[in-house]
């Protein structure tokens, strides 16, 4: 069997969802090392867009920030945002885009602005940054987070980015171009979202959890289908190209 | 003609291929310009006298293509070649002439003779509407037009031409011109790898936002690189290759016309051509001998002759 | 006395309406020697800025188009269309630039477009351009033609190019931001206009016509004012510079 | 500090100089700031890591000056600082973080204190909003925020924050936001001329229209270097001297964020300041030492210390 730690699983875990010769959003953080990992493994023509200009890149060093230096050198084209977030993501040319958040509902809406009312705020997060830019246009999206039941919210503290709004029809209303959450991962499982009622559904449990620890960590009634199998674990080849690709322990820490 | 386009970069939609199915984006002339169907809108690269499609153009008289639009700023005789030969029923331009030379003579006498429409923008409008076509918003914002003809009136787009509306923020008169995203871009380029990383030299006029706002991009280049030179210095890179279709490569595919840092203008077959196209007998026996005799690109190349071409080949560090 | 033909008269009557310093937007032609005569003459520190793209340009050949490689060599920048005719002319960072025309009317607009009627046009002419957005936001707009009756009208065929429109206050109407036309060069005479009406007013007089010649030569009321001086003639320096910038006299015709 | 500037290109909106007055557009640090006034709004230039103009944040907060407004993308530890330093009162941005190493701390405390105001956008539209201010029209669209609290909550804009509409060309939902026109863009490049023309290696982020948005440009370099080697290249040139009022020129103006090709970030020295803003006593003992504590930038590198700094230089071909 092997072994692996939490971080690890779930970058192997994100991977899976990069396909190859796909546009790729990366971001930085697990995304990044998620999609560098794909593209070393089953994904080797993905072309890695990082929204601060860099376009096909393939760093050696797995960057800290969207803009770091990293992403340059032997990228095939070096430019800015309008060139990243209005050529490409706007023009429906971004198949897969990363999110992060601090509260996700039941529509896959995603909040990574504001804990505690607009009015009187509590704790300020950073804001949409593209976030808004790529869950309006990205073919499909893949949220990551934290599973905690103050993070999975039946009403949003406020809503930064858009999952499927209030459902069925409602991107279609604002026009929004991209296709809306596909995936949300967690330590614990991986949803998907019902193709009827756009709402969220349990797909996979991580191995250690049950379907019950999940709908403990929820604050809304989550679908949950008939099977729901167990993610597929990470294999030692991924293991060792991810901390080939980290080798500091910059997100994967130091210890293997 | 269905070759399956794909690269190493990967390409905007079209991400299920496999390794196996990873072809070459390099196609022949005659297979680019098949893919235009009549009827079709063509982006048109270049700017004055600088990287004309003129190779292209001759194709598309060749292969007798019918009813296309031509969107772009300014063109001259790569215009004047297709207007002449009927293979444009419409354009939407700023600007048809031969700069320094005289009027249009070409696109005078379709005109006088109904046999095309040209809607008319200026070149600010023209380059925000492919802007606005490579933002995938349906419009965009200028501050000239108003008050001019150019708003009262209209070939064919009606009131789909423009609109002059109140802006909602400061209550002043703005002009909002439709953003353009034809079948096909047309762009011209100095050098290009095999995936379609393309490096402009020299000014781009409204090629950046032409060669992102057509459905699929045909990119012609005066040379193929190695992959590695292009990696080597990415902020040269003029237009990526995700959103290239196609690359053809050919020398002197602007001729008469220049390509900075490759070759000057060939002043002399400008003002023959001109000349010419002053009758339409003239132009009849440009058409014959120039483009329709021929079979393809080198056998114009070979008409206007090495030793002419030669002596137009760019000098350094001139550029011209 | 100098010796010189008219084209010589226009170019160095034209360039005494560029001031030093300033941001000039040249084309081709006529208006590009004149800018060229004035930088190597009075004004030194013009940046003269081909719409294509080209800034800051000091060409050692005279161009032929707007996007002639030999603006390129020296230039300080070399972008494109959406640099020059947005930000910088748009911006109202422009303030001299010269315009030609078929037709012009007692405001001072332009058709360079049609010639008959809309619907049926008997010549088509090559359209605006840039010409539009030249007149629109230019601070002063420099128009050179040709004196001939049949240019001169009460009405225009095609009104391509804003000049006073339909007299005071309807460019602010239409919150164009440039100035409007300041200056008509023909081959006659200069004009100007009336700050009171925007109505085009004879200025001075070309050596060799009288206000008869100018006045027998226009189709509409034109303002005289009480003194019309004469236009001054070139120097010896200006033609034999302005020759020196067009050797191969593709401008000034061959004979000097 | 009424400095005449112009150049020998010369200088939009100041065409009246003749040659006598004709001054050199570099100006140090200390008379860059000075023309700040309080309560004036700030492009600010730099994306992520990536050329930050740290140095003039930290001038900023020595001079005291206060209620300015922040126009950017995405800032991190200058933001921090500013606001920190009650600098800023009002933020119009997307983002505020230390990527990959946490919440931006000093902001948060100042949000919940009520010391600053944060009108919220997305990268894109921000980026829009500074290129339809550098195209000088009022708005620009977008195809996103729509659906979302961007477009419902409003801070201190009201419904001048951005507007929806219906398309007058398709009947599709759009959202307008408005252009941006601040007092000064401050923007950091890797070298520049005597007269302003400005080369940026690696990515721009925003800063092209951003630096052409504002009413005055500063520009912050870390070389000067010889005219030629800017006309040289043409079309490396990222900001033309024309739109440029004033340069400073300082080495290491972004530590300990990084400048491409120059240095690369100092990432202990982030984690540090990190790590201290954790409480406000940390962030003002940071504040003592390294800003307030020195006199001016140099003051602080020798703070920051040389041996560090030198290990910091950009490597090639790699450029970090």
């Amino acid at each position: 069997m092997v072994k692996y730690t939490k971080i690890e699983f779930l970058t192997a875990c994100a991977a899976s969802h990069v396909r190859d010769g796909e546009n790729v959003f990366g971001g930085t953080g697990m995304p990044l090392l998620a999609a560098l990992l794909a593209k070393e493994t089953h994904a080797p023509h993905i072309n890695l867009i990082s929204e601060a200009g860099f376009i096909d890149a393939h760093p050696r060093n797995v960057p800290l920030s969207v803009a770091d230096s990293r992403y340059y050198y032997g990228c095939a084209a070096a430019i800015g945002l309008i060139e990243t977030l209005g050529f490409i993501l706007q023009a429906g040319r971004i198949d897969v885009g990363f999110l992060g958040a601090a509260q996700i509902d039941e529509y896959g809406n995603l909040n990574t602005t504001y804990i505690g009312p607009y009015e009187k705020p509590k704790v300020r997060l950073p804001g949409s940054g593209g976030g808004n830019d790529i869950a309006s246009c990205a073919k499909r999206l893949v949220i990551m987070m934290t599973h905690d039941k103050r993070k999975f919210v039946k009403k949003l503290d406020y809503m930064t980015s858009p999952g499927h709004l209030e459902g069925p029809g409602s991107r279609e209303k604002w026009g929004l171009i991209g296709g809306g959450p596909e995936v949300v991962i967690t330590d614990m499982c991986q949803m998907d979202f019902d193709p009827e009622t756009k709402k969220i559904r349990l797909m996979t449990v991580h191995p250690g959890y049950t379907v019950d620890d999940v709908l403990d960590n929820v604050m809304f009634d989550l679908i949950v289908p008939e099977k729901v199998p167990q993610t597929p674990e990470p294999t030692e080849e991924q293991i060792r190209i991810m901390h080939e690709l980290d080798p500091h322990g910059v997100y994967l820490g130091k210890g293997k | 003609m269905s070759r399956i386009i794909n690269t190493h970069s990967g390409t905007a939609r079209c991400s299920q291929l496999t390794e196996a199915e990873v072809y070459d984006k390099v196609i022949t002339m005659e297979e680019a310009v098949k893919m235009v169907h009549d009827g079709d809108g063509l982006f048109w690269g270049g700017f004055g006298y600088q990287r004309a499609p003129i190779a292209f153009a001759h194709e598309l008289v060749r292969q007798k293509k019918r009813n296309l639009t031509i969107y772009t700023c300014g063109s001259e005789i790569d215009i004047e070649i297709m207007v002449g030969a009927y293979v444009l029923s419409r354009l939407e331009i700023a600007f048809v002439a031969i700069e320094a030379l005289g009027l249009a003579n070409n696109v005078r006498r379709r005109v006088a003779e109904g046999a095309i429409e040209i809607e008319d923008y200026s070149n600010l409008a023209m380059a925000m509407r492919f802007l606005g076509g490579a933002l995938n918003v349906p419009f965009m914002p200028i501050r000239t037009l108003m008050g001019t003809d150019i708003v009262n009136k209209s070939r064919y787009r009606g009131d789909k031409k423009l609109k002059v509306i109140d802006c909602p923020f400061t209550g002043q008169k703005v002009c909002l011109v439709p953003s353009v995203q034809p079948e096909f871009s047309i762009v011209h380029v100095q050098r290009v790898d095999k995936n379609g990383n393309a490096q402009i030299d020299g000014i781009v006029g409204e090629d950046l936002e032409g060669s992102r706002c057509g459905k699929k991009l045909i990119v012609l280049a005066e040379e193929i690189v190695g992959e590695e030179e292009i990696r080597h210095s990415p902020s040269r890179t003029a237009i990526p290759a995700m959103y290239v279709h196609h690359i053809v490569v050919l020398p002197f595919v602007a001729h008469p016309m220049q390509c900075h840092n490759y070759y000057d203008y060939d002043l002399e077959h400008l003002m023959m051509f001109h000349k010419m196209t002053k009758t339409e007998e003239g132009w009849q026996e440009y058409l014959d001998e120039y483009i329709l005799g021929v079979d393809n690109h080198f056998e114009y190349l070979n008409i206007v002759g090495w030793e002419r071409l030669h002596s137009l080949r760019a000098k350094r560090p001139w550029g011209y």
